[in-house]
């Protein structure tokens, strides 16, 4: 079973890099979102600190929003979901390898990217290193419950914009515990709590999205 | 009893029986909103620190029950449609969200104008409030999907998960929220204050949210009803019941 | 009875446009339902019964 | 043995097919013919479990065609190639067939790739192929599977007059060792020493 976990991700990230233009069309959404709100909100630095966890955190959902159309899609057009669902393995393990790969390649990209983007907000280095850390502990989670959106919506109408009514609801408490944990050490407090409350949803989304996944894949290809 | 059930979870049977029942819960809800408005503006006592401004608590507390409850009958009418693969339970779930949808709506508005005097402002951030409305966003959610999808049976089954991951994360959503609330700016006041609840304030508040749920019973079984005739359209039984009416 | 009057009444200790405003809007959600009910059963009928009696004329 | 009892297929609010029974013993070979939209593919899904009938069932080996076990011996290739375009011929052969649970060496899949005419191609990525090429990439894995039940989709299509003797020798061979074959062509089939049994749909 590892080791189709691990045939899976090592397919994804060959796929992936082969197709480098979509992993760097997230990435720089993402940097652009980010760097649009000083132009709307003004140059107060004060200001910017204060906003700075919560738009790097939305930024980081509407970027995942962008990238998890893709999860399943190019699998469903060309047949290979198929192939997916009737092999002789868990579809959950399938799954969670594409997940962990959609993350390599999605998620784990703008938590590097976000402290160099929390200069621009007058982070201190502290504060971006909490940022890091509560992006690595949250992305994963986003990827995780938008899989569930991107099965339940393949295939279907006006896909894209459904997928993010379906999920962004569901995102908030990841929201929440990340920018809440930079916020909290820029207030003084420490941001551990926030932290682990994030782990703890990154481990229970991990267990059980898989399943719910799989089973929304096999309903969508009915 | 297993017998009857199998027998009432097919809609040829159903739809007559809850043809029969509709205007009886219509009938119910009519009579206990009457009996609730009553006691809730002529028998209930101005309230001690908020005046009458609390007589909004009688469709704002039922409202907000009904919204959370039909969402979690929703979903558990949905998660049965997705294991027994039974087609009723399915339409129950899909019959009952537009009216959680407006319960959600009703709850939210009573409650802005509630907050208006309380906390003045038309909208808090308040744990309650800010969950309320992402029930709203979820309500809207399992529509879109289920309408998105052509395939009734696809529909059904995605519209079921998506009610059940919704069902599951509600609560992790409510304290959540609640958590973030009291970090930024302390606990909120509430609009129920119970210890200071005369009986006959409950008693209004408990006859409203019976007669929404009479009400919902009755607007259900009626969608229900038209879903059945739309999804079975070529069957015999809605043939006659067609002839039967023209 | 808590009201001395009519205007006592309406008027709601002068909260009267925030207590009687929730109660409208409620009333004009349920009447909303209901009507977008009734519309629905009814074309839904017109068009159930006019596809029976093309289907019976072919 | 695969069973067949009684099928109701729905697409849509359409009743494509009822009652449909059948049996296939090993070393039998089932085309399943009828016009488009007759639903040919739906019933091939419907073996493979892929989505379930209204009604009826289906049984592998007496027991319902279902789960980890029953995919073990079912080949499927379907109506699309599951060709990956940025990934070379060998490389999609690998991982179909790791998928497939049955991992090929380099030199195993480089000479399923030689025997299907691809000798040249083998590295070349998937795009630059034709159709026919694509085609030839996905039914690699009928020289490669140990799969005793096949359900082919149209596996004639594109194919070039050579390639289809090729693959018609291969069923052939595959009936003779007591296999199993499920298949829909538009095209004429030959399958020397096999008399293929047919179901027609309407």
């Amino acid at each position: 079973m590892g080791k189709l976990l691990l045939t899976v991700i090592r397919r994804d990230l060959l796929l992936a890099y082969r197709r480098r233009a979509d992993v760097l069309t997230t990435l720089f959404f993402f940097v652009i979102v980010v760097s649009l709100f000083p132009l709307g909100v003004g140059p107060e630095m004060k200001t910017l600190r204060l906003i700075a966890p919560g738009v790097v955190w939305v930024a980081a959902l509407l970027a995942s929003m962008l990238s998890l159309q893709r999860l399943f899609a190019a699998d469903y057009q060309d047949g290979t979901l198929e192939q997916m669902l009737l092999a002789p393995q868990p579809l959950a393990v399938i799954v969670l390898g594409k997940i962990i790969a959609h993350w390599m390649v999605s998620g784990l990209p703008l938590a590097l990217m976000a402290p160099l983007l929390g200069l621009q907000f007058d982070l201190p280095p502290e504060a971006l290193l909490v940022l890091f850390a509560a992006l690595l502990l949250g992305t994963p989670v986003l990827s995780l419950i938008g899989a569930i959106g991107a099965a339940l919506t393949l295939g279907v109408r006006g896909g894209g914009v459904l997928l993010s009514l379906l999920v962004l609801p569901l995102y908030i408490p990841a929201l929440i515990f990340g920018a809440g944990a930079v916020e909290a050490y820029i207030a003084g407090v420490s941001p551990e709590g926030h932290l682990s409350l994030l782990a703890a949803l990154l481990i229970f989304s991990g267990l059980a999205t898989p399943w719910v996944t799989a089973l929304a894949l096999r309903i969508a290809m009915e | 009893m297993a017998i009857n059930l199998f027998k009432f979870s097919s809609p040829a049977t159903f739809y007559p029986v809850a043809g029969k029942l509709i205007p009886v819960f219509y009938g119910l809800a009519a009579i206990l909103t009457v009996i609730g408005l009553y006691l809730s503006f002529f028998v209930a006592p101005t309230d001690a620190t908020q005046g009458e401004v609390y007589r909004i608590i009688f469709i704002h507390v039922p409202a907000a029950w009904m919204s959370m409850f039909i969402y979690l009958v929703m979903a558990g009418w949905a998660g049965l449609g997705l294991i027994l693969n039974t087609r009723l339970s399915s339409m129950m779930a899909q019959a009952l969200a537009p009216t959680g949808a407006m319960f959600t709506f009703v709850a939210l508005v009573t409650g802005a104008f509630w907050g208006k005097l309380a906390w003045g402002t038309w909208w808090d951030w308040d744990a309650r409030m800010t969950s309320e409305l992402i029930l709203l966003f979820l309500y809207i959610g399992y529509m879109s999907l289920t309408a998105a999808i052509d395939d009734v049976r696809r529909a059904d089954k995605a519209g079921a998960i998506l009610a059940l991951v919704g069902a599951v994360n509600v609560p992790i959503i409510y304290f959540s929220v609640k958590w973030w609330n009291t970090l930024h700016q302390g606990a909120s006041v509430s609009l129920i204050r119970a210890p200071s609840m005369a009986k006959t304030m409950l008693l209004g508040m408990l006859v409203m949210a019976l007669a929404a749920w009479m009400y919902s019973i009755a607007v259900a079984l009626s969608r229900a009803r038209l879903i059945m005739l739309e999804r079975e359209k070529n069957s015999a039984w809605v043939q006659d019941v067609l002839e039967k009416k023209s | 009875m808590n009201w001395g009057s009519w205007s006592n009444f309406f008027a709601m200790g002068g909260r009267g446009f925030y207590v009687w405003g929730a109660y409208l809007i409620t009333l004009i959600c349920i009447v909303a339902e209901l009507g977008l009910l009734a519309r629905h059963k009814r074309t839904l009928r017109q068009r159930l019964t006019q596809m029976l009696r093309l289907n019976k004329q072919s | 043995m695969l069973e067949a009892d009684n099928l109701t297929c729905q697409r849509g609010e359409r009743i494509l097919f009822t009652g449909l029974s059948f049996t296939l013993a090993p070393g039998e070979l089932l085309q399943i013919g009828g016009p488009n939209g007759s639903g040919k593919t739906s019933l091939l899904k419907l073996l493979c479990g892929l989505s379930p009938p209204l009604e009826g069932a289906i049984r592998w080996q007496g027991a319902a065609a279902r789960g980890e076990d029953f995919r073990r011996n079912l080949l499927y290739l379907g109506h699309q190639n599951a060709v990956k375009e940025e990934l070379t011929a060998l490389e999609n052969l690998h991982i179909a067939s790791d998928f497939a649970g049955e991992p090929l060496t380099d030199t195993q899949a480089l000479a399923a790739l030689a025997h299907m005419g691809l000798a040249g191609r083998e590295h070349l990525p998937a795009k630059v192929l034709s159709q026919g090429q694509k085609r030839r990439v996905t039914l690699a894995r009928l020289l490669v599977s140990r799969a005793p039940l096949w359900i082919l989709d149209e596996p004639l299509t594109a194919l070039d007059v050579l390639a289809v003797e090729l693959i018609q020798s291969r069923l052939a061979q595959h009936v003779a060792q007591q296999g199993m074959v499920v298949l829909t062509t538009h095209q004429a089939l030959q399958v020397p020493g096999v008399t293929p049994r047919r179901i027609e749909l309407c």
